[in-house]
């Protein structure tokens, strides 16, 4: 660090970065102790979209309620959050699912992974100021969007999946859809890595910032493209494989520090665009295996009244490692749902990875952890 | 044919000699302002402002112009008043006063005094001053931060300007925009290339890029927009700002992006000369192709705006005071020695 | 790759027999009853020995248990070395709802911890800044107690309908 | 507005002229608060992409509230956010509209009954001109909630006060 003459009186700057900023992502509030515009401490004050969800869970009258609840969590990635919620059912009351359904809860969970990402690149690169691909980025996201819509009839938050099986069958195009929009999103991924990934000046604003070693995120508990970017190898669908993710072959994209030192930034970006080509792959092995026939509704229970007990099942959304803790009592409404999200968790983590980073770093290094402020706050 | 009119009644002169760059520059903004919307919504394939006023909505800068009319002019209340009242108009002042030694076309100049370079850049560097007192006026955390980097980024990026424009007068000989003009008509580089500058000289063209970048800086345009980055510090220097006010620095941007355009203009492609040579020269043909050069220059700038990223500040000086200022001074000298060899 | 039951005698042989006893509900997961006292030097046994090396807190998750008046706080862990899981559960009676902190162990636990207080109050001792993380700070209450009743105003807005 | 409502009684041609013009011009430039809450936030991104494009009918996004014309409330309003709602709509200078996207903020949408953090409303803290129902409404929804602000606007007259406009006499 520079060294200061003692007699020059400096002071340090608090500002708030607070609930409306263009680039907090939402409502978030960074206290910032700066000096000049190095800072010196960051707190993250939370809760401004408190939204009561573990509250709600716990007056809902059916568990099968709680659903739609669930998607307005992490709204960027509905369909990951039901998966999650509906696998943990599945568990506790050891309901086995038609292989239709598997596969066809997949194939959304991975577009919903693609969309989820291309709205976190998206951004990312808004908060560096390039605005053309977080458009380019949207185009693609509403194709996938349109696909959810001709299924489940919403764009964003869809109440899709239910307790056992699905709320309704796909719709007939389902199939010839997809596989339009595989064909051309694939070169569409290339069109973003020459506009900004391998852009200089993208590189010099995220290599070498908001490094995260590895013992550290291991230790904050950080998983997803923010573990993954610090060069663990470390998926749920590989690692602890839930659902018929053990079917496809699909490799984890690792961050190699290519560009500076291992998991900086311009790692955990780069995690995220190859992971979208390996949820292509995945996306094309399983409509070739899709089954034709199968009554999706057919496991679903009629009413759901589980014995007491408890259960933790986690699953691999975009953002990162998303759990549910569900605790029955016997009785028709869940005693207790926890959900674990991966945002609060790296959000955790920003104090320990930014400082001594300049505001504009703060504001690429916020873009790379790729929070969503409902599963923060829940 | 103007001249004669003018002399002999020196106030009409004066009026005159102001309201002509004051109505292209309104025009020009209004205009530029409208293109900026339809370039940024063709290259983000789509459509940019089509309601306004019939056609591809051509109304819509005046729309936005007798909105912000209306707009409550907030004055912050432990705002140093003065300067915050002032630092608009003093942006605008800095590069409107600018334009009077811009010779539009071979018949009309606004003052045809032999130091124009020397006093173009000159005003345009209290442009510098303007922005650091909207900065400190508003008495807010995120102006101070914006008007500080923009002190940081518009003073260091003056020095490649001007290390730049002096290897165009080294070739030129003369500081008057009008001679300098004047010096690049016919065409008979390589029997068909007006001789331009950039055509003259092999190392004009890496001042000429030098050239456009430190005016990127100069006009805080994107990948140098750190004055007033919106992602970083909500709207920079101008977050206090709004209505008229506001407005007027918006004003102020497109008027020195489309002065430093047109000096470019002038010094490397010919000002008024018309690339045929004789063939659609004349005063009048002659301000066709001075503001279709200027332009085509705002258009690049625009068309950067929506590609590139942005810097960071240190990144910023780091470019400015390790690359840019080196290399332009190599190439003063090298401009030099090549005009001692070959003329 | 540890069973929860081999985890445990792996423990009494360590912690001595009557400390710990292995529950199971009806259905799903068994957990490991802890005495709260020994919460914290059980976790950094847990994280640091060579035959568990649980690095992961996977989740910190707070309970009211209404009948049984008391407050309950539940573990998981997972090692991402070995790749086993166990669920440590606490239990404290609502009056007097002290569990040490184990944010020195796992650093993810700071912010499970506030969370924990700030639904349903359990108080965490030696924990760096107990602070409300979701509700504002002058919130009364912990909204996630069974017996819970909602504030009418708050700072003048009323929360009702 | 209000700025001439002590000189003249009722509307006549030259205040009509200029009315419509001023009219016009609030109506065709709206330019909207860059902020969102929830899940409403990700539909107006959408809606100010590529495909439903705000920029076709002059709304562009101001990060700053001095600059701001409209404010969006797109998400759900937390009693901890509610008085930075009402700071920021203090902050935007007068001609200033609010458009309540989504049910959670029109009336606290799927948290009005147990949600004790959630604000029923964001009417309960600022005044709104206009309620866009659905969670999250589509981009055609909002667009048609902007349409209907700029009807609005073209009702207003210079004469009355903006929130007395509407007591204003039937006359012609």
């Amino acid at each position: 660090m520079v060294e200061i003459l003692d007699n020059i009186d400096q002071r340090e700057m608090v500002i708030n970065m607070g609930p409306q900023h263009p680039s907090t992502h939402g409502v978030l509030r960074l206290e910032l102790v700066l000096d000049g515009e190095i800072i010196k401490k960051v707190t993250p004050n939370i809760g401004y979209l408190h939204r009561c969800f573990e509250k709600y869970a716990e007056q809902m009258d059916d568990y099968s309620k709680v659903i739609p609840y669930t998607d307005r969590m992490d709204y960027v990635s509905a369909i990951n959050q039901e998966h999650g919620y509906v696998l943990a059912m599945e568990r506790l009351l050891e309901i086995d699912v038609p292989e239709r359904v598997e596969y066809i809860r997949v194939i959304m969970a991975e577009l919903q992974r693609i969309a989820s990402h291309l709205l976190g690149i998206g951004a990312f690169g808004l908060d560096l100021g390039a605005f053309t691909p977080f458009l380019y980025c949207f185009t693609e996201r509403e194709k996938i969007l349109d696909i959810f819509e001709r299924t489940t009839g919403a764009r964003l938050l869809y109440n899709y999946m239910a307790v056992g099986g699905l709320m309704k069958d796909v719709h007939p195009e389902f199939k010839t859809d997809t596989a339009d929009f595989l064909k051309t999103f694939r070169p569409k991924i290339k069109e973003l890595n020459d506009l900004l990934s391998y852009n200089d000046i993208f590189i010099k604003r995220t290599a070498n910032i908001g490094v995260l070693p590895k013992q550290v995120a291991i230790n904050y508990g950080a998983s997803g493209p923010v573990l993954r970017g610090s060069g663990v190898q470390w998926d749920l669908r590989k690692n602890d494989p839930y659902s018929i993710y053990e079917k496809f072959d699909f490799e984890i994209p690792v961050g190699m520090g290519e560009m500076g030192t291992l998991g900086d930034c311009w790692d955990r970006y780069i995690v995220r665009v190859r992971e979208m080509e390996q949820s292509l792959r995945i996306i094309e092995q399983a409509l070739d295996g899709l089954p034709e026939e199968g009554d999706v509704t057919e496991a679903v229970p009629k009413r759901i009244r589980p014995k007491n007990g408890s259960i933790y099942t986690r699953s691999e959304s975009p953002r990162g490692e998303l759990g549910y803790y569900i605790e029955s009592n016997n009785s028709a409404s869940p005693y207790r749902v926890k959900a674990r999200a991966p945002s609060f968790v790296h959000l955790g983590m920003l104090p320990a990875i930014s400082k001594g980073s300049l505001i504009a770093d703060l504001v690429a290094i916020v873009g790379s952890i790729d929070i969503v402020l409902g599963e923060v706050d829940r | 044919m103007i001249e004669g009119f003018i002399n002999n009644l020196p106030m009409i002169t004066i009026l005159v000699h102001a309201a002509i760059p004051l109505t292209i520059i309104l025009v020009y903004a209004l205009v530029a302002i409208w293109g900026e919307r339809k370039i940024a919504g063709f290259i983000q394939d789509r459509l940019g402002p089509m309601r306004v006023g019939g056609w591809h909505g051509w109304a819509q800068s005046i729309a936005d112009l007798l909105k912000l009319i209306q707009k409550e002019d907030i004055l912050p209340k432990d705002a140093s008043r003065f300067l915050f009242r002032f630092a608009p108009f003093m942006m605008f002042a800095a590069s409107y006063a600018a334009f009077a030694v811009i010779p539009f076309s071979s018949s009309y100049i606004g003052s045809n005094i032999n130091i124009g370079v020397f006093y173009l850049l000159a005003v345009t560097s209290v442009l510098t001053l303007s922005v650091i007192m909207a900065g400190w006026a508003s008495n807010n955390k995120w102006s101070l931060l914006g008007g500080m980097r923009s002190a940081a980024q518009m003073v260091s990026y003056e020095v490649p300007t001007i290390a730049t424009v002096l290897t165009v007068i080294v070739v030129s000989g003369s500081l008057n925009l009008m001679t300098v003009t004047e010096m690049q008509s016919g065409n008979d580089i390589l029997g068909f290339l007006p001789n331009w500058f950039i055509f003259q000289n092999p190392f004009l063209i890496v001042a000429f890029i030098i050239f456009f970048i430190s005016i990127l800086a100069e006009s805080h345009r994107v990948p140098f927009d750190l004055p007033e980055s919106e992602s970083e510090l909500v709207a920079g220097y101008q977050t206090e700002y709004s209505g008229m006010r506001w407005a007027m620095f918006m004003l102020a941007e497109y008027a020195d992006m489309l002065l430093l355009s047109l000096l470019g203009a002038v010094l490397f492609f010919g000002g008024w000369n018309s690339p045929f040579g004789e063939f659609m020269g004349g005063p009048a043909w002659g301000f066709f192709w001075f503001m279709l050069k200027g332009l085509l220059l705002v258009f690049v700038m625009m068309w950067i705006r929506w590609t590139l990223p942005r810097y960071r500040v240190d990144q910023l000086m780091h470019i400015c005071w390790s690359i840019l200022i080196p290399l332009s001074f190599i190439n003063l000298v090298l401009v030099a020695l090549w005009e001692v060899i070959f003329n | 790759m540890k069973k929860p039951e081999e985890i445990l005698e792996y423990l009494n042989q360590k912690f001595g027999e009557d400390q710990l006893t292995l529950e199971r509900g009806d259905i799903g997961e068994p957990w490991i009853l802890v005495p709260a006292s020994m919460i914290r030097d059980l976790s950094k046994f847990l994280r640091d020995d060579s035959e568990l090396r649980f690095d992961m807190l996977m989740c910190l998750s707070g309970l009211h248990y209404l009948k049984e008046e008391e407050l309950g706080v539940v573990y998981h862990l997972h090692s991402t070395k070995l790749d086993h899981y166990v669920t440590l559960k606490v239990r404290v009676p609502v009056e007097e709802p002290e569990v040490p902190s184990v944010e020195s162990i796992w650093k993810t636990a700071d912010w499970h911890e506030r969370e924990a207080w700030d639904m349903v109050g359990v108080v965490f001792d030696k924990h760096p800044n107990l602070k409300r993380i979701l509700l504002p700070d002058d919130w009364i209450g912990h909204p996630l107690r069974k017996d819970y009743v909602q504030q009418e105003f708050y700072q003048g807005i009323p929360t009702g309908e | 507005m209000g700025m001439l409502d002590k000189k003249y009684h009722d509307s006549n041609i030259i205040i009509v002229g200029l009315e419509s013009a001023l009219n016009w011009a609030r109506k065709n430039s709206l330019w909207y608060e860059q902020f969102g809450l929830a899940c409403c936030a990700i539909e107006m991104m959408a809606t100010a992409a590529s495909r439903y494009d705000f920029d076709r009918f002059g709304i562009i996004p101001r990060s700053s509230p001095r600059q701001a014309d409209v404010m969006i409330v797109a998400g759900t309003v937390t009693m901890k956010m509610a008085s930075r709602i009402e700071r920021l709509y203090e902050q935007m200078s007068e001609p200033r509209y609010v458009i309540s996207m989504g049910s959670c903020s029109n009336c606290g949408g799927p948290y009005w009954e147990h949600g004790y953090h959630v604000l029923k409303g964001v009417d309960k803290v600022i005044p709104v001109d206009v309620y866009v129902p659905g969670c999250p409404p589509r981009p055609e929804a909002l667009l048609e909630g902007f349409l209907k602000l700029q009807e609005k606007i073209t009702g207003e007259t210079i004469i009355f006060k903006k929130n007395e406009a509407d007591k204003k006499p039937e006359t012609a």
